[in-house]
């Protein structure tokens, strides 16, 4: 059979569920693929290791095909399995009272994964789309782990762009957390974005996916396999598959964090093309380059394996 | 040291530890230091760490990810510090061509090792070797600037000697500089061990497929504190043996070294 | 090449000079006397002027003008006050020091960089902690190619011959000073080098034991007869061991303001040598030109606050 | 070194420095090593690199960042040195209390420090002193190593010298113990400047709102490889410099040793 | 203390023992000799027996059985041949090497640790490279709470006495041989211990400069009568200085073989001494018994290939 290598930007992620679920499940074996799973710190260094050839393809969020796009490097993402991109923006539990609106914000300081960053791009959007100027928050790298908890917890920064299961143990810790903003749900992605908004997605160099029909149609294949599997089961029976090293010690967390996400898994594997509009929009906000660039945002997806494994 | 204090010595130590492990009981499971809650979620409790620690053995699933960073670790330790030695030597005995890389060398060692991972990743793969690299370039630093300070460190007079009995440059290595500055040489060993392993589970946290680094990140990424701990114990654990290994050599290499008088 | 004519530059060596025409003592060869030709020369030094010194601090004059011929298969031997400049003196012919005027030969050409025709006995410690006595002795030949047993079995006979069999194992800091001194002198001269420069080698080493390394040692030079420079504070021994003694004056500065040959017969018999006439004769002339030279620089240096 | 030896140096050393741009320079924009995109991805190109920095420099916005990173590299490197001199002069003077807390200091000696980093948010919060802690445990282990070394390689007869001239313990380390380690110490400072910057940059890298190590995440993030090498050459830059400094302290503080004999 | 009585369990002593007997020479005091009271022993030896080696190695046994005393104000040359045991003797007066077996007493309290009454000067090099002479020599005041001032000051004076005072600001490593021994001396006569310990203090220095020291150390001694042990292997420095001469036998399992009491006036001219008939007997005597212990000693340790 022959072989993929995958790169995926922190398989602890529930965004990225679904990759890990379908090694879990043998889809792609069943699929006739084998796949290699290499788990990276941030989805940055994922794509990095395909530019440089020692991955085949990311299992990570499709902006990042945009952002490139502006870079002359040609990624093109072939199934996409989040709908909506389960950002979040979670006030601090010790500014809860100050901060009721994006707009308080400003002149404030937002934790986000890392300067530069999907998180920190969806902080401008929405700081934009507020009326506010784009740097009008300080922003702070905290990463997405303990790091990130922990000043929030502390009120050393005064809110911060989060993702499950992150969010999740602070709604655990404290009930009246104030949530601004929750992508996790189709209300908010489709108020936010004007539909759905692809998160994480498989994608390639363009010519790899041109050269490897063939794999890229048994990935699809095994992916959109797995999200119809996700939605006919309970997140139980869901969790009962993950490998232990990923749920961790604490189940009922998981089992919540999991149960929040859920409707965030495409049901489809199909890249909604107004959402594809949205990223570019979201990123030309943020980043001069791209505008600059004149990115054909269609060059960036592909629908066609898609459609072929739904037809199945 | 005698049987009874080899006794003595074991017994406190292992005092030190179970206080520090009441200690940390003590902190995560009642209020005299902070709530409770909130440490165990940064610290976890000795309780959850050992379970996990237990499962991973009785299990047997960490031999595979432990085997992976050890071998990392080792083999950046090993390439890392023979790199040291022959660059360390050759820079010490040819103080035109150091004086000459001395900046470079000096300013490579502040690259932030953690930003050359991607860079790693594209000369050297996925595998073992990127991360082999990133420790090599942890260990390479401390042992080479230790041999190259050994080697200005040898005695003028037995340097002189030497030389007066003929030695060439190969020999003087071998017989003079080697010997004299492996004292050098062997505490930045027991500093690089150390770095060895930090770099292979660094390099494992940023992109990996399996080891101990995989591991942790894993729990960190859900939040299982009581898995990163747990992970970092038994590296901790196999550092410490591989240290007590470079112990031995170094006993066994340095036996010509007088003792100190008694009467201390 | 006898002593230097008087009427030098060097407040020093006038003094000696002077000394020297008041005293009356025969000093050596008269200038004239004719010098072992160049060709047959092992070590010249040639006017050399060694300085130490150098970054900030003031340069400090030890040895001035020094000149001073060793035939091929002679045995000279230095006297002088301590610290005048003995110890320096050999660092130069060993190369291990370049002079800041004039020039060292050996055999006739300069030296430049190392003299590796040279066997130096070293004043201060020079053993190989890190090895035994017996690896220290076998390493000169080991390194020349010799194989390791030879050279080994070699090392083990030296050892014998300075009396250390026993301690062939024993790594230098288990040994006691005359013990490392003699693993040292077996160290240099299993070599075989054609010039031997030897700094206070039986400083260490009791009465007794001194003539058996003595007699050991002309021994080996009677039988080929190397070039010898040989540093020493014991009269005595050296009257008793060379062809020539040479003494220095006290430094800084230092000079060579004597040099007397000692014609005494050879083969010598160190232990009984000290009885004969000749002997005493020489050794009082000596002394008393080294006496006053020692008791001349004592108040001198002691009421001079800097050099 | 003579004047014209000096300049001799400095020409050698900006020849390799041309040597490497322009073998970059090469790499990245002809088709000699491999395809100069995907190489200008990962490396940039030495033009754009330069016009970042000078751009950096030219607006003056580097200047606030570049001094937030050298405040926490010098105060960890001051920080961790001192530690790592007192607790190692102490332990190399109780050997009984070091061969206690031996096997933990080398076990805490590899721990990854990345793991550690929200333990250090959770202390010292997102500012300056959660770096300082991380570069902290970088500069600590390398110099404490070195210190008990040192202390250990002091020559037994000066010391037993010193003890009978009536030195106590404290005297002994003024007068004995700390001269002769100093050579250990410094070799160990050359290692941890670089690591103390090392420490720093990763701690801004991990979370933080300023610094160097901010700035090239940033560009990380952005895919923006020119500002990242630029960012790490300022460092580097910035690390020589230091290093130069220690390195005056040092010929200072050892003007006693012996130079080697000449005729080499 | 007198020599040992013949007929003790060791080879070495019974053959030490045989040999004087044939001899004939009066070697010290007879058995039955009065020995100085203990509450005035500065030092007692009680049969100490000194091992070196432990793990893996086989014990050497380097000195057995010795017994000696000095007495307060009492000064007792120790000589021997090389490796004998000399050094090793005076490492345990001063704390730095337990025995094996007997004790140490000073001021007739047994010895734990470091003698902190004695001074000691090592026959190896100790002193500290990072301080230049004066501050070698000032750092035994200062540690002892003179002010930094005096003790320079005082320390200067000791560098002038012992002909150093133009090189107060060098480092060790810029000194001679014999240069650096003298600054040795002055760092211990300095604070000046009621016992003093002195391994070869002369060994690297000239025979004049040798003299002067000599005297120097005699006076300070006769001035405020401290206890001196010290070491030599000069017969005629041993004799010319102290109150009492001892002899060791050759190792391994050194003994002390003869104890001579030294008759001679003081004050001592050391330089003029040597002429005297007593000091001539003496001499002979003394050697006689030196010699052939060392002799005896030679075939022996190079025959027997372990000790
Ligand atoms: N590195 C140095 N820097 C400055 N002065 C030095 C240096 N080495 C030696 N000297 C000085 O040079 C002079 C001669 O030294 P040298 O060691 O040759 O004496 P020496 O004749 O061997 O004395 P000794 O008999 O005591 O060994 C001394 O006064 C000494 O202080
Ligand atoms: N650390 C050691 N281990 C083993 N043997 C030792 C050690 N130190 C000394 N010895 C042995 O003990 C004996 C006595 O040594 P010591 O240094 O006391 O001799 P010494 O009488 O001072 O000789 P010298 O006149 O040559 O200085 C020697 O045979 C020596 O080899
Ligand atoms: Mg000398
Ligand atoms: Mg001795």
């Amino acid at each position: 059979a022959p072989t993929v290598t995958l790169a995926i930007g922190g398989a602890g992620c529930l965004c990225y569920l679904p990759t890990v679920l379908a090694k879990q499940l043998g889809m792609y074996k069943q699929a006739g693929l084998d796949v290699n799973m290499v788990n990276f710190k941030g989805g940055s260094q994922a794509l990095t290791a395909v530019i440089g050839g020692s991955a085949d393809v990311v299992s990570g969020y499709f902006d990042h095909t945009v952002e490139l796009a502006a870079k002359h490097q040609k990624l093109e993402s072939f199934v996409i399995y989040d709908r909506f991109p389960g950002l979040v923006l979670v006030v601090s539990p010790k500014e809860t009272d100050k901060i009721t609106s994006i707009k308080d914000l400003a002149g404030k300081h937002v934790g986000v994964s890392a300067p530069g960053s999907s998180t920190d791009f969806f902080l401008k959007y929405l700081l934009t789309r507020a009326g506010l100027k784009r740097d009008s928050a300080a922003v702070i790298g905290v990463g997405l782990g303990g790091t990130a908890i922990a000043a929030m917890e502390q009120g050393r920064i005064d809110a911060a762009v989060m993702l499950d299961p992150a969010v999740t143990i602070l709604q655990n810790k404290y009930k009246n957390l104030r949530i601004l903003s929750d992508t996790r749900s189709e209300k908010d992605t489709v108020a936010t974005f004007g539909g759905n908004y692809p998160g994480g997605a498989f994608y390639a160099r363009a010519s790899w996916v041109n050269s490897h029909k063939k794999e890229a149609q048994m990935m699809t294949d095994a992916m959109v396999n797995t999200l119809k599997w996700i939605h006919s089961h309970t997140p139980e029976q869901i969790m009962a598959k993950m490998p232990p090293e990923m749920v961790g010690k604490n189940k009922k967390t998981y089992l919540a964090a999991l149960t929040n996400t859920i409707p965030m898994y495409s049901k489809d594997g199909m890249m909604d093309p107004k959402g594809a509009e949205a990223v570019l929009k979201v990123f030309s906000e943020g980043d001069p380059e791209v505008a600059k660039a004149h990115v054909n945002i269609t060059d960036t997806y592909t629908n066609e394996f898609a459609k072929k494994a739904n037809k199945m | 040291m005698n049987r009874m204090n080899r006794a003595l010595l074991i017994v406190l130590q292992v005092g030190v530890a179970v206080f520090l492990v009441l200690a940390w009981q003590i902190a995560t499971t009642t209020h005299l230091v902070g709530n409770p809650q909130d440490l165990a979620f940064f610290f976890s409790t000795p309780g959850d760490v050992a379970a996990q620690i237990w499962t991973w053995f009785a299990t047997g699933s960490i031999w595979y990810n432990l085997w992976i960073t050890l071998e990392e670790s080792i083999l950046s330790f090993l390439i890392g510090a023979f790199a040291a030695l022959v660059l360390g030597f050759w820079f010490a005995r040819k103080p035109r061509l150091g004086a000459v890389f001395d900046p470079y060398i000096k300013g490579a060692n502040a690259m932030p090792r953690v930003v050359l991972a991607p860079i790693f990743t594209l000369w050297f793969g996925l595998g073992i070797w990127s991360k082999v690299a990133l420790g090599f370039t942890l260990v390479f630093f401390i042992v080479f600037f230790n041999v190259v300070q050994g080697v200005r460190e040898a005695d003028k007079t037995i340097l002189s000697n030497a030389r007066m009995l003929g030695m060439n440059e190969r020999q003087l290595l071998r017989h003079v500089y080697l010997p004299s500055a492996l004292s050098w040489v062997f505490s930045s060993l027991h500093t690089s061990i150390g770095f060895a392993v930090v770099g292979a589970v660094v390099g494992e946290y940023l992109g990996s497929a399996a080891g101990l680094g995989y591991l942790i990140q894993q729990a960190e990424g859900m939040f299982d504190v009581a898995g990163v701990f747990a992970g970092m114990f038994v590296l901790a654990a196999f550092v410490i043996a591989i240290d007590y290994g470079v112990t031995l050599i170094e006993r066994r290499l340095l036996v010509w070294r007088p003792q100190l008088h008694g009467g201390s | 090449m006898g002593r230097r004519p008087p009427g030098l530059r060097r407040r020093g060596l006038k003094r000696a000079a002077a000394e020297a025409a008041q005293g009356g003592v025969p000093q050596g060869l008269p200038p004239g006397a004719p010098s072992p030709r160049a060709a047959h020369r092992a070590i010249a030094f040639e006017g050399v002027t060694i300085e130490f010194g150098g970054t900030g601090q003031a340069l400090f004059r030890a040895v001035e003008g020094a000149d001073l011929a060793v035939a091929e298969g002679e045995f000279v031997a230095i006297v002088g006050p301590t610290g005048c400049g003995k110890s320096t003196l050999l660092n130069a012919a060993a190369g291990l020091l370049t002079p800041a005027a004039g020039q060292v030969r050996i055999f006739g050409a300069p030296l430049a960089g190392l003299n590796r025709d040279a066997g130096y006995l070293f004043q201060l410690e020079a053993l190989m902690p890190w090895k035994t006595a017996l690896e220290n002795v076998a390493i000169g030949l080991e390194i020349a190619g010799t194989p390791k047993r030879a050279a080994r079995d070699r090392a083990r006979d030296w050892l014998r011959r300075v009396g250390l069999a026993p301690f062939a194992d024993r790594y230098p800091h288990m040994l006691s000073g005359g013990q490392r001194k003699r693993v040292a002198m077996a160290q240099v001269l299993i070599r075989d080098p054609r010039i031997v420069l030897m700094d206070e080698p039986f400083g260490p080493l009791d009465a007794q034991t001194r003539l058996i390394m003595g007699d050991l040692l002309l021994r080996l030079w009677q039988e080929n007869r190397k070039a010898v420079l040989f540093v020493t504070h014991d009269l005595e021994e050296a009257i008793s061991l060379a062809d020539r003694v040479v003494i220095m004056s006290a430094g800084p500065a230092a000079r060579i303001i004597g040099d007397f040959p000692i014609g005494l017969a050879r083969p010598r018999d160190i232990s009984e040598i000290k009885l004969m006439p000749e002997f005493q004769a020489l050794h009082r002339d000596i002394w008393h030109l080294l006496k006053s030279e020692v008791l001349k620089a004592y108040p001198d240096l002691t009421m001079r606050e800097t050099p």
